[in-house]
């Protein structure tokens, strides 16, 4: 497979058009440049520093439950069969050879016989298979990706088929849930959420609850020497706290600073700044069960109230890309000039819009009513930096077009998403985690599914998304996520402002970890201080 | 007559009418806002002070010295209906303790003990976070945290005063309970409650301040200090106007407030202020 | 007899201090006369102060009666109480303390008229009169406790005790914070009114030369209990009980 | 008034007193003690008597001396400062207050109290100093010195404690003791007690005495010389018999005049 | 015959003490469960939807009974009281994890930063309260009058502010994150201390007035006793009490004031396990933390009331009489 710059789509049809003519794609290592893990280590054991990364939310380690896997990956402890790269193209790590059969329905991987958990044992085939099988057992957004049918092991190699054809499997392998741990290891013994047992370069140490992570480099890393002596994570849940822990020298590198400080650490030559635009969209649920936003002109014109513009560029301190879509430009479902029928800002134009839809302030104190009740809606969200700001900045700008807002903010927002108790909410969704759309669109638009706490229910979308689900064509499968967002967008069901630049910040002369565009590549076995 | 007292009261005149004036003002503040304390402007986000924006904007582009001055009444207002409350409430059950005395003094002064066995902001962070954030949970949270407080004052005051010679006097005049109780105990017995609740204007400004910086206190956007310190705080470095001003008002007022608590102490209660380590300045004629 | 104004029968009083019982006063039997002037002599915590308070009701006795003007108001409350301290006022030993410092000096006597029943517009003048009768001018009825000295605040409070024509006025130790010479004023002023009113005194000190000097029966008293009674030169020149003869010999 | 021709064991001398709120108190105040002398000084409240003790003393913060010279042993009080002054209070002169029980500290042990006043003027070991205040307190007939010395004043009753303050007044022997209304607000028997305990420490000690007291009765039984003090002035100034015999000023009469009798009752 | 007169009143006092003690801990826990029932939250509900279990009416009914929270009210709280006396004091909502285990690793944390800010504070605002007492005033008790009321006046977060800015950025002295090590401790342990010294000086200052105002410094005076004797031996010892109060005062703001402090420099002590508790409405976390505190506070006015009785003669002689 050459190295270019093809998105994921282009591998993908590829892969599609290869297997179904019958060709067995062999894929080794060192054709594709794995963007973090398997690198060669430089890591001298005699002159290694200790490495401490302060981080903004600090997670526990397995893999299988919720979230965690993010932490897995991003503090080095664990790996996943396939990475994305920079490109959010799949290449394999874990992996040497893989192939799809004919019928579309069963892979079969190879995997690398040199790599070892940290307890020592091998990852063999039927490692992998516990793994993944105790993945699904224990994690419904898992099993609703991988649509697993069966797995079978056999030396190192493993073969892994689903319910039905599923186009996106490799990448569902990239999703940090697919971190390989050995399941054995699991025995109760210790607390696997703690000191989970993967083949990342870095063994847990001590892990202190909502405090700190102590790791050590594994000393047999198929990948070479670690290179820092130990690696710290500190937790440091205050943001002005961790930026002012980076200033003072006390940790290496930093993730999840606020916007703020880009200007702080960017002009000052003690620090290096890596940006990396990602998938993280900032958008907002509207609540379509509630009283005022269940009116779509309604919804239009709190839509144009939005100055997108601003947000980013103010708000995100100029991290923050203005968007049409769910999807960074840069994909090809995610082109701004296809959402022809998302609403511009313009205050005046939804003051008119409301106007002439009965919204009027009769009682004359600056806020509108409909039939004689007062219009007010409930904004919530979450502490994620850029996040309250965002709502307040919505809220004012509401207020200017004559909406009465309350605001409120929630540490845990999917309590309060769910329960349907809000009328907007301001939330941060990484869309394309493992560089497809469908996950995203599936779990917000879909009628009764999961992540939609709007309860938007459209039966052409569904319809849409079933077809998504089966697809392995490139371009249809963008042209059906490009005619979703467009229909979705069409009924102001949600407005996607933003797309987020993270960035990283870490001292000079720090190596081998920066912001990645895959937000869950941290730390690897580079990463050092000189 | 001069003298020390004179000095206080001098003094306690002139932190009174100061005091009175800020009141006055913090009133009238919405009227000289140059700006809707609300209104984000986001074009004109983190500006440095300016003729527009006489004290800078923040970083959602409302002008600082609006908000501070939205957010005076916010502060000021809600610390002396705290402290109101709390008088009222303790006193009150104060005066239902000492004066009946018997059981309901023991039942009330246990329910005291009970309210007192929860150390500073315990209860008022406990009460704040069980309710729901908001200014109203954070008044209620801190007048539980503090009025058994001028509930023992009080009990201990009408307690004494019960055996004052003027009131037994007045009960050998033939008046009824209640008249000796509201025209001689109760006036009393507010000195020092008064003195006290004085004192401790400036402290609950704080704690609410406090209670606003951890985000219990008013909601966005209303503007109050402690929450536009909390706000402001990752601002602190790069425009730091936007914390200067709150973090300066809350400082201010608190310290006028001390300042007037401890001139009404020095008024009410004034204390012999000489003592053996005076050097005591001799004029000798020869 | 039927038309003394006071009669306290068999009355005692115990106080519950931490687990001891102290008895402060020990079946007292004490009688005062109409428009007599008796007197109460004991050293301090004798218990003197104790029964003044009991025959007052400003604090319940455990046992016994004191019968007032004929009638029994040692269990009375209320209203019918208010009534029976028409008849009985008292004046205290530190003067400043029995008027209330927030008050002028003619607040505290007008209210003391108010109860006792004087028409609102006859206040004013009855006020001026009380204290012209203890020697004060009217300017008193502005000042205010602190401003006034010992015996000035002494003869308003007497004022005020007397506004009501009480039956009977208790005194307890009503001149021995005062100066040698105020005292020697007041005693004058007390035998002036009891000159002119019509007024029993029940005349309670510790200091047996102004007790001799002002009442016609005398009660010594110690520990609670009283241990001699009788015509005042009786006591004084005769006395029964050890502990009256140590009295007598330790005025110095 | 007596003219003041030699010198005695305490002078003073044309004394002018105020607070240090500035208001004068004591007017050209002169008065002689000779030793083994009881000098008593009456007057009303506001006189100014409790005043010149202080001003005797020189107690700080209380009042300040603006004219005259108090001399004591040769030395113009007035003029000593720090050590000096502090050598004086209590060697030289010894003060037992109105309420003699409260000079003590309340919750330190009178052992203690009696061994740091002796070591604050001479080097002593702490049995000796016990020594001394068990011999002292059995002087002045206090029963169970011992237990006296290990109990804190609070453990005692007031009479008690009143005795010992007088015991640790003395436990420097001082020739001069002052002693501020020592009577007042006791009961007669105890009044007379410490009456006779005073006399007692002259005839034991040696002591000069000067008392300040309200009480005629006291100074009858007590005085060889008088001073009557009226609104901060000595209005009258001489030997017992003669003050309380026959007075000479006015207010001296009308205040023996006052004084209650012991008679039968003044009827109607 | 000392021994067996003071012993036993002391021992029935403490008897009677922690009866009182039992009282009012027993009314701490009911004022404390009986606020969750005033919140507006159902804690079946926040617990159902914390897990991401969709809420409906049956499965919250079915719940609820199999929690015992369709009991009445006082049938709930005496067995809530029962497993929290055996030290089961509920499970965090959020994640599940035991009440117990989460204050067990916080505790420590509060009572550490606790005890160093009342010792600083013990350090400065004692000798300076009795140096401005004793110069009263002059320019030094002036001074440091000023300087004592503008500590006062500020709130403890925004001296942790000024700290960090001034000590950590700009001086480079001490670092941002507070830890175990001395240098950790230092500023969180400034930021407490400066209001609370601010607040004692005055405090102090006040006591050591009153004392020398006592006539027992008079009588010593009296007697030759040097000034500074006076005030080490004499009135030092009679103010202790006051100080000891003051000082148990001072545990029990802070043992509830961290919070702020807590948060700025991330330190996960008992104050920031409440506000993570309070914004995700973890009742029973918040719940475990209120009666903690509270019976701390208790225990540590209990020893306090205690050492008044070794301490001072007074207090002892009280309870003899009694």
């Amino acid at each position: 497979m050459k190295k270019s710059k093809l998105t994921i789509f282009a591998m993908l049809l590829a892969l599609s058009l290869l297997v179904s003519c019958g060709i067995t794609q062999k894929q080794a290592t060192d054709l594709s440049v794995p963007v973090t893990n398997a690198a060669p280590s430089t890591g001298n054991p005699e002159t290694r520093q200790d490495f401490v990364f302060g981080v903004y939310n600090f997670s526990k380690l397995d893999p299988a439950d919720s979230y965690n896997g993010w932490g897995t990956i991003r503090y080095g402890v664990g790996e996943t069969l396939f990475n994305l790269n920079e490109h959010l193209e799949v290449v394999p790590v874990l992996v040497t050879e893989f192939m799809l059969s004919e019928d579309n329905l069963t892979w079969t991987l190879q995997l690398r016989d040199d790599v070892t958990f940290h307890n020592g044992k091998p990852m063999d085939g039927w490692a992998v298979k516990a793994s993944l099988e105790r993945l699904v057992a224990k994690n419904e957004r898992a099993a609703a990706d991988l649509k697993l049918a069966a797995i079978t092991a056999d030396g190192f190699s493993v073969a892994i088929s689903t319910t039905q054809p599923n186009p996106t499997l490799l990448n569902s392998l990239c999703d940090p849930y697919a971190c390989i741990i050995d399941a054995a290891a699991d025995d109760g013994s210790v607390d696997f959420n703690l000191y989970p047992v993967g083949t990342g370069p870095y063994v847990v140490k001590s892990y202190v609850e909502d405090v700190s992570a102590t790791l050590e480099p594994c000393a047999d890393y198929w990948g070479g020497t670690p290179a820092s002596k130990s690696v710290t994570v500190k937790a440091i849940s205050d943001v002005d706290t961790l930026a002012l822990a980076m200033q003072n020298g006390e940790i290496d590198a930093a993730y999840g600073l606020s916007y703020d400080t880009l200007n702080l650490f960017g002009n000052d030559e003690q620090f290096t700044v890596s940006q990396a635009a990602t998938t993280r969209v900032y958008m907002l649920f509207f609540n379509l069960e509630h009283e005022f936003m269940a009116d779509e002109t309604f919804r239009r014109a709190v839509c144009m109230a939005v100055d997108k513009d601003s947000y980013g560029s103010v708000l995100l301190n100029g991290a923050g890309t203005p968007t049409q879509s769910a999807f960074p430009a840069a994909l090809s479902y995610g082109d701004d000039s296809k959402m022809t029928d998302v609403p511009d800002y313009d205050p005046e134009g939804a003051r008119i819009l409301l106007a002439g839809n009965g919204y009027k302030d009769t009682d004359g104190d600056g806020f509108l009513e409909k039939d004689g009740k007062k219009v007010t809606l409930r904004l919530v969200t979450y502490g994620r930096t850029g996040l309250p700001q965002t709502t307040q900045a919505l809220q004012s700008a509401l207020q200017d077009i004559g909406i009465a807002a309350t605001y409120e903010q929630f540490e845990s927002i999917d309590a309060v998403l769910a329960a349907g108790d809000f009328d907007i909410c301001a939330y941060a969704y990484v869309t394309t985690p493992t560089g497809d759309p469908l996950s995203f669109l599936s779990f917000t638009t879909g009628t009764g599914n999961g992540a939609n706490y709007g309860r938007y229910s459209n039966p052409q979308v569904d319809q849409l998304l079933h077809e998504l689900s089966l697809e392995f064509d490139r371009d249809k499968r963008a042209a059906r996520a490009t005619e979703i967002q467009q229909i979705v967008t069409g009924d102001c069901a949600y407005s996607y402002l933003f797309h987020l630049n993270m960035f990283m910040v870490t001292k000079k002369g720090v190596r081998g970890i920066q912001q990645s565009p895959v937000d869950y590549y941290q730390i690897t076995a580079r990463t050092a201080r000189e | 007559m001069k003298g020390p007292v004179y000095d206080a009261r001098i003094r306690y005149t002139f932190l009174l009418v100061l005091t009175l004036a800020f009141l006055f003002l913090s009133i009238l503040a919405p009227l000289f806002m140059p700006n809707d304390p609300n209104h984000a402007s986001l074009s004109d986000a983190k500006q440095a002070p300016s003729a527009v924006y006489p004290w800078g904007t923040d970083w959602l582009g409302r002008c600082v010295l609006s908000r501070v001055l939205a957010g005076a009444p916010v502060s000021i207002f809600s610390a002396l209906v705290i402290v109101g409350l709390t008088l009222m409430v303790g006193s009150a059950v104060g005066i239902a303790c000492g004066y009946w005395g018997g059981k309901v003094d023991s039942i009330l002064m246990r329910i005291v003990d009970i309210f007192l066995a929860f150390p500073g902001m315990v209860l008022a962070l406990a009460v704040a976070g069980m309710l729901g954030k908001g200014l109203n949970n954070a008044v209620l949270a801190l007048v539980a945290t503090g009025w058994p407080t001028y509930a023992r004052l009080m009990r201990g005051q009408v307690l004494t005063l019960k055996e004052e010679n003027f009131v037994h006097a007045a009960k050998l005049n033939g008046q009824t309970t209640v008249s000796i109780l509201f025209l001689h105990i109760l006036p009393n017995a507010l000195r020092p409650v008064v003195v006290t609740a004085s004192l401790s204007i400036g402290g609950t400004i704080l704690s609410l301040a406090g209670l606003s910086f951890l985000g219990l206190g008013p909601q966005p956007p209303l503007a109050e200090w402690g929450s536009m310190l909390a706000d402001g705080r990752g601002l602190m470095q790069q425009h730091p106007w936007i914390v200067l001003y709150p973090g300066l008002a809350i400082l201010m007022t608190s310290i006028l407030f001390n300042l007037l608590g401890d001139s009404v102490r020095d008024v009410l209660d004034p204390h012999d202020s000489r003592n053996l380590f005076q050097k005591v300045k001799r004029k000798r004629i020869p | 007899m039927v038309n003394d104004v006071l009669q306290i029968r068999g009355v005692s009083k115990r106080y519950q201090a931490g687990n001891k019982n102290i008895e402060a006063v020990r079946d007292v039997n004490l009688t005062v006369g109409a428009t007599e002037s008796v007197g109460l002599v004991g050293e301090s915590g004798c218990g003197k102060s104790t029964l003044a308070r009991l025959v007052a009701r400003l604090d319940s006795l455990d046992r016994g009666q004191v019968i007032l003007c004929g009638e029994d108001i040692s269990q009375i409350k209320g209203a019918a109480l208010r009534r029976a301290y028409a008849n009985l006022k008292m004046i205290f030993q530190d003067p400043r303390s029995s008027f209330d410092p927030r008050l002028t000096l003619g607040a505290s006597i007008l209210e003391a008229l108010r109860t006792a029943g004087v028409q609102r517009s006859k206040r004013k003048a009855q006020a001026e009169k009380l204290l012209s009768e203890v020697g004060l001018n009217a300017t008193f009825l502005t000042a205010k406790p602190r401003d006034v000295s010992g015996g000035e605040c002494q003869r308003a409070a007497i004022a005020r005790a007397i506004a009501a024509k009480p039956k009977l006025l208790i005194c307890d130790e009503a001149t021995s914070a005062l100066d040698v010479s105020v005292q020697a004023q007041i005693m004058e002023l007390l035998c002036k009114l009891r000159r002119e009113h019509d007024m029993s005194f029940l005349f309670i000190s510790h200091d047996l030369a102004l007790v001799s000097g002002f009442c016609d029966r005398t009660y010594v008293m110690k520990d609670g209990i009283l241990v001699e009674s009788g015509a005042t030169g009786q006591v004084l020149n005769h006395p029964q009980h050890d502990y009256t003869k140590t009295l007598i010999r330790s005025i110095v | 008034m007596t003219p003041i021709d030699q010198v005695g064991l305490l002078d003073i001398e044309h004394v002018f007193v105020k607070y240090p709120c500035g208001k004068d108190v004591l007017w050209d105040v002169s008065l002689r003690l000779q030793e083994k002398e009881i000098l008593c000084v009456i007057g009303e409240s506001g006189s100014g008597k409790s005043t010149l003790l202080q001003a005797i003393l020189r107690m700080p913060g209380k009042v300040e001396i603006t004219q005259g010279a108090i001399q004591f042993a040769g030395q113009d009080l007035c003029a000593l400062e720090g050590e000096a002054l502090r050598k004086v209070r209590g060697t030289g002169i010894g003060m037992v207050f109105q309420e003699p029980g409260a000079s003590l500290n309340p919750i330190r042990k009178i052992g203690v109290q009696f061994y740091e006043t002796l070591r604050a003027h001479g080097r002593i070991s702490r049995r000796q100093a016990d020594e001394k205040a068990r011999n002292l307190l059995s002087v002045l007939d206090l029963a169970d010195p011992e237990r006296i010395l290990r109990s804190c004043p609070v453990q005692l009753s007031g009479g008690m404690n009143q005795r010992v303050a007088i015991a640790l007044a003395m436990a420097l022997k001082p020739a001069v003791l002052l002693a501020d209304e020592p009577t007042s607000a006791l009961d007669v028997t105890v009044q007379a007690q410490i009456v006779a305990e005073l006399k007692n420490l002259r005839a034991q000690f040696g002591t000069s005495i000067l008392v300040v007291t309200h009480n005629l009765g006291v100074v009858a039984k007590l005085a060889d010389t008088v001073a009557v003090m009226v609104g901060g002035q000595v209005v009258e100034y001489g030997s017992r018999d003669t003050v309380l015999g026959s007075p000479s000023h006015p207010y001296t009469r009308a205040l023996l005049a006052a004084v209650p009798k012991l008679e039968p009752a003044c009827h109607g | 015959m000392n021994r067996r007169i003071w012993q036993e009143p002391i021992l029935r006092y403490i008897a009677r003490r922690l009866g009182s003690l039992v009282v009012v801990l027993l009314g701490v826990t009911f004022l404390t469960y009986g606020l969750m029932y005033l919140s507006p939250s159902d804690p079946v509900e926040m617990l159902l939807q914390a897990q991401g279990i969709p809420v409906s009416e049956n499965v919250v009914l079915a719940l609820k009974e199999k929690a015992g929270l369709d009991r009445p009210f006082l049938v709930q709280y005496a067995s809530w009281l029962g497993n929290f006396c055996r030290g089961d004091m509920g499970q965090s909502l959020i994640d599940g994890q035991p009440a117990a285990e989460a204050l067990q690793a916080a505790l420590p944390k509060t009572l550490l930063l606790t005890l160093t800010s009342v010792l600083v504070t013990i350090v400065l605002s004692v000798p300076l309260g009795i140096l401005t007492a004793v110069r009263q005033n002059r320019f030094s008790d002036y001074f440091i009058r000023l300087l004592s009321f503008l500590g006062h006046s500020m709130p403890s977060f925004f001296v942790s502010l000024l700290l960090l800015y001034v000590f950590a950025l700009k001086l480079r002295w001490l670092p941002v994150l507070a830890s175990d090590t001395a240098r950790g401790l230092i500023l969180p342990t400034l930021a407490l201390a400066i209001p609370m010294t601010g607040k004692y000086i005055r405090q102090v200052r006040a006591a050591i007035l009153e004392q020398l105002g006592q006539s027992y410094v008079d009588g010593a005076i009296s007697r030759g006793i040097k000034p500074g004797a006076v005030l080490v031996r004499d009135v030092l010892r009679n103010a202790l009490m006051t100080l000891i109060t003051l000082m148990s005062l001072s545990v029990g703001s802070l043992l509830g004031g961290t919070a702020a402090v807590e948060m700025i420099f991330v330190w996960r002590g008992m104050g920031f396990l409440v506000m993570d508790a309070i914004r995700m409405r973890d009742y029973p976390m918040i719940q475990a933390f209120v009666v903690w505190m509270a019976l701390i506070y208790v225990l540590i006015n209990f020893l306090v009331d205690l050492s008044y009785h070794l301490l001072d003669p007074r207090v002892r002689q009280s309870l003899e009489v009694n």
